[in-house]
């Protein structure tokens, strides 16, 4: 007993490596498999997958049961190099990294199993699955990682990768021209990120985020950095009006690949949250900005412009939702929307983070943020995977062609129900819960916000009872007569998602004080964070 | 002075390749401002290795003299071979496009329809 | 175990109130409940199979049942029409062009740019 | 592209080996002096790659399978992996540089002013990325090259 304990501590320490390390060996191993058999290598794909979260679950289980902060440099030894340089590769892990790594390993499970039958009849699966794994390694490293340029590597990882799987249907026009302007955009975003790095290193000669964290001056060139930053991951997070390649991207691409570009899209989100809360996070209280001869904070200005961006985000995509004909597109621009809420309750959280008596309400704010992070993905998530099972079965992703489809897909359409009440904000779904807490703590800080957010969330709900009515209600088509209910893969993985949408839904609270408030605490306290890396060094 | 000059070409290397990006409407020409920003972007890291009086960080050679950190040397390599593949899959998908529109004009291809 | 389950069975507490989905389930059970009674107090004289059962459309014959139904770009036609200049604004910024998209996040940068650099 | 004069022909078949020896060279340096894995693989590239200007890439593709390429490329990347899992199991560090201070393979440091036989795992690393780039480049140049003449159009 003693020695498996051993061998279990062993591996929690090498478990933040091995996250990232499994999955790519899996990708570079994937192509001789292929040549033996199809299910071969799709078993392989999945046991590589499965190793990956147990892993994973290893490490998430520790850092939220014991609230450890665990560190890996890769190459062992100090974490700096002789000369006393922060420019080792480095992987630190707190509660919101952890909170990251269990929706990348969820999606990353799901993915796979959704994959099975769903790509089943295509050709070139072992490029497919390689590129895959290679997008699950990249997500993890990006959201797993304690260093300025180990994030953008895997951050181009991830956008390459996905750029090659959004263009997977090459026979058709406008999924490779979706590819052409993702990547467009991602190497814009991923270069202007790098020059912030740039910037960054020539100033404090160090790449690690604590330590840069604990030296940052807040000079005007750090300023510039920070604009990069924002900007830059915010185009990757698709914030309106850089939200144009979201829709294009999320509805060309196949199901299973939208589902990994959610998780893609909210790690870049993270990486916004990571720079400006750790990173710039001391310095944003202390800065001041003088506009027409008052003092303003700086954190309330960054705090109000997203706000608007999150106001303007949450308007674009549920209007160009409702107008929408295109099922995938149409489930891209309430992706769109969805971002606006976090976005809202994080700008909201910023403008009042550092005055005393407001500590709550912002605590709230960012506990509302955080927590639908991860019903966004779910919900999200789910309504992709069931349009890649309309897909599937019809080879039709327009709705004024489609209808009455509840007769012969009822597991589908009771799962899609879900995904409507869920992401619309339904009680007694995840996504109400989450809402919730955002309408909360945005009513504190203005109450005009609020009601915007509510509103914009009846309309969302009006979006997809329209998808409902016009897909699946209806009379019976004489063309889908002998549609098909969805293989069983796909089911089993829109089970397990809808099940998790069910259990949030219901047991919010569990789920709140477990994962998503050593998250938020992680956000908030920035300093633990510096400082346990101070300490290893 | 003289020492700003390759931040001024930085800066020109970036905004040459946005004008190019933003203007232009053949895919290539694209491909071709991002991979100006790109170059500007290593230039910036390239130049932020050299400190004043040090010699390139090469194990035997250097005597006793200052070596310079190759950090970015080594983080510039790394942006070039990221470059590269996305350069490379972005070639590869505008040879997709032309096969399928004929054009490579942006505003043609956003028009027609498959 | 006690403790786990009161845990699981915890509401979601905000400053102005609480969100327990059990509660609510409980309610709309019962909510249920009183309609299914309403129900009982219904007409009792609806028969199947006759003229009652027919669909009336103002005296108009039927339609192919197929043709009935509404397709999506039609449902909220109304709501369309009367936003019609904001959906004319919303259509021209989707130009479905990367340069744009770009154009776009060069703006924005700028503008993060005035307000944390300049002022 | 379906080749170019004699001329040019005989200019590759005498420039091509050099410019092999050239980049295996680098690779092989490249923990004594600049270059590595993709500066060398980059150079054996471009080399191939004048192989396909001159002799075509139809003609080229006939001789090199790209499946080829693309195995020896995940080759390489598993080459690379391998050895950071390598270093996890005999360094008990993930990528650490178990073969230093060994006394028979790249175990020295700083013996003798240019000596291959050291730094570790460093240039059997350079070696994994120097195959993942050299099969990686060629087969991006002769699949597009093929990809655009008249006889793989329809690739």
């Amino acid at each position: 007993m003693n020695g498996f304990e051993n061998i279990l501590s062993d591996l929690l320490v090498h478990s933040p490596a091995l996250i990232v390390a499994i999955p790519l060996l899996g990708a570079f191993l994937t192509p001789f498999f292929g040549k033996v058999h199809n299910t071969a290598r799709n078993t392989f794909v999945l046991i590589i997958v499965l190793l990956t979260s147990f892993f994973s679950f290893l490490l998430v289980h520790d850092i939220l049961v014991n609230g450890n902060i665990h560190t890996y440099v890769f190459g062992g030894g100090s974490a700096l190099t002789s000369g006393g340089f922060a420019v080792r590769i480095l992987f630190q892990v707190d509660g919101l990294n952890a909170f990251m790594a269990i929706i990348a390993t969820l999606f990353a499970i799901v993915g796979v199993i959704y994959s099975w039958s769903f790509m089943k009849e295509h050709t070139g699966l072992s490029k497919y699955y390689t590129l895959y794994l290679l997008m699950i390694a990249g997500i993890f490293g990006m959201v797993l990682t304690g260093d300025m340029f180990n994030f953008f590597v895997f951050l181009e990882i991830t956008s390459i990768a996905s750029c090659a799987l959004i263009a997977f249907y090459t026979n058709k026009g406008k999924a490779v021209d979706a590819g052409f302007k993702y990547i467009v955009v991602s190497a814009t975003g991923a270069l202007f990120v790098l020059f912030a790095i740039a910037i960054l290193y020539g100033q404090y000669n160090a790449l690690n985020i604590a330590v840069l964290a604990s030296n940052i001056q807040f000079s005007f060139l750090d300023r510039i950095a920070l604009v990069l930053l924002i900007s830059g991951l915010a185009m990757k997070a698709g914030i309106v009006p850089m939200h144009m390649w979201l829709p294009d991207a999320y509805g060309r691409a196949p199901s299973s690949v939208t589902l990994l570009l959610i998780v893609a899209t909210q790690a870049s989100l993270y990486g916004a949250l990571r720079m400006i809360f750790t990173l710039f996070g001391g310095q944003l209280s202390r800065s001041v900005n003088e506009v027409g001869g008052i003092e303003i904070n700086v954190n309330l200005l960054i705090g109000a412009v997203l706000v608007g961006l999150a106001i303007l985000t949450i308007f674009v995509g549920v209007l160009m939702a409702l107008k929408e004909s295109d099922f995938k597109r149409m489930i891209g621009f309430a992706a769109v929307a969805e971002i606006g809420y976090m976005i809202l309750a994080i700008g909201a959280a910023l403008t009042i983070m550092f005055s005393v008596n407001d500590l709550e309400t912002s605590r709230l704010a960012l506990n509302g943020g955080i927590f639908h992070i991860f019903n966004d993905a779910l919900d999200v998530g789910l309504l992709f995977l069931v349009a890649g099972a309309v897909y599937y079965a019809t080879k039709e992703t327009s709705l004024n062609r489609l209808g009455g489809l509840a007769r012969n897909m009822k597991y589908t359409t009771v799962f899609f129900l879900i995904g409507l009440l869920a992401v619309a904000g339904m009680p007694p779904m995840n996504g109400f819960s989450s809402k919730l807490i955002i309408y909360q703590s945005t009513f504190l800080v203005n109450p005009i916000l609020s009601i915007i957010a509510i509103l914009c969330s009846i309309l969302l709900l009006a979006v997809f009872v329209k998808v409902f009515y016009s897909a699946f209600l209806g009379p019976k088509q004489a063309k889908y007569e002998k549609v098909k209910e969805a293989p069983k893969s796909m089911l089993v993985a829109m089970a397990i998602v809808a099940g998790i949408i069910l259990f949030i839904g219901l047991f919010p609270d569990i789920f709140i004080s477990n994962v998503v408030e050593p998250a938020t605490r992680a956000l908030v306290n920035s300093g633990e964070y510096i400082q346990y890396i101070m300490g290893v060094i | 002075m003289i020492y700003n000059i390759p931040y001024i070409a930085v800066v020109t290397l970036v905004l040459i390749g946005l004008y190019a990006v933003i203007m232009k409407r053949n895919l290539i020409k694209i491909v071709i401002g991002i991979t100006l920003i790109e170059s500007g972007v290593n230039l910036f890291l390239i130049t932020l290795a050299y400190r004043e009086d040090s010699v390139a960080p090469i194990y035997h050679g250097s005597g006793m003299r200052l070596m310079s950190l190759p950090v970015p040397h080594a983080l510039t390599l790394t942006s070039i071979v990221i470059g590269v593949a996305v350069l490379a899959l972005m070639l590869s998908l505008i040879i997709h496009i032309y096969k399928h529109y004929g054009t490579l004009d942006a505003k043609e291809i956003g028009r027609k329809e498959e | 175990m006690l403790d786990q389950l009161s845990q699981l069975l915890n509401s979601l507490t905000t400053n102005s109130g609480f969100w327990n989905p059990l509660v609510w389930g409980l309610a709309i059970i019962i909510a249920f409940l009183i309609i299914y009674i309403l129900r009982g107090y219904g007409k009792k004289d609806y028969k199947k199979g006759t003229e009652q059962a027919k669909v009336f459309l103002s005296g108009n014959p039927e339609y192919e049942k197929e043709k009935m139904h509404v397709k999506s770009s039609n449902v909220y036609w109304g709501f369309m029409e009367s936003l019609k200049w904001l959906y004319n604004v919303l259509d021209k910024m989707h130009t479905g062009n990367v340069s744009d998209y770009i154009l776009w996040f060069v703006v924005i940068m700028g503008i993060f740019f005035i307000i944390l650099g300049v002022i | 592209m379906m080749g170019m004069s004699k001329i040019v022909k005989t200019m590759v078949s005498v420039a091509l080996p050099l410019t092999l020896i050239y980049g295996l060279y680098i690779i092989a340096h490249g923990h004594l002096t600049p270059g590595g894995g993709f500066q060398g693989g980059a150079v054996v590239a471009s080399g191939l790659a004048m192989l396909v200007v001159s002799y075509g890439s139809v003609w080229t593709m006939d001789r090199i399978k790209e499946k080829h390429l693309s195995s020896l490329e995940s080759l390489g990347a598993f080459g690379f992996i391998g050895l950071a899992f390598l270093g996890l199991i005999f360094g008990s560090w993930f990528f650490n540089n178990f073969l230093l201070g060994n006394e028979y393979l790249f175990g020295m440091i700083g013996e003798g002013a240019s000596n291959i036989n050291t730094a570790g795992v460093i240039p059997l690393m350079n070696f994994a990325v120097g195959l993942k780039v050299i099969a990686g480049l060629f087969a991006i140049v002769l699949v597009m090259a093929y990809a655009t003449s008249k006889k793989g159009g329809d690739l």
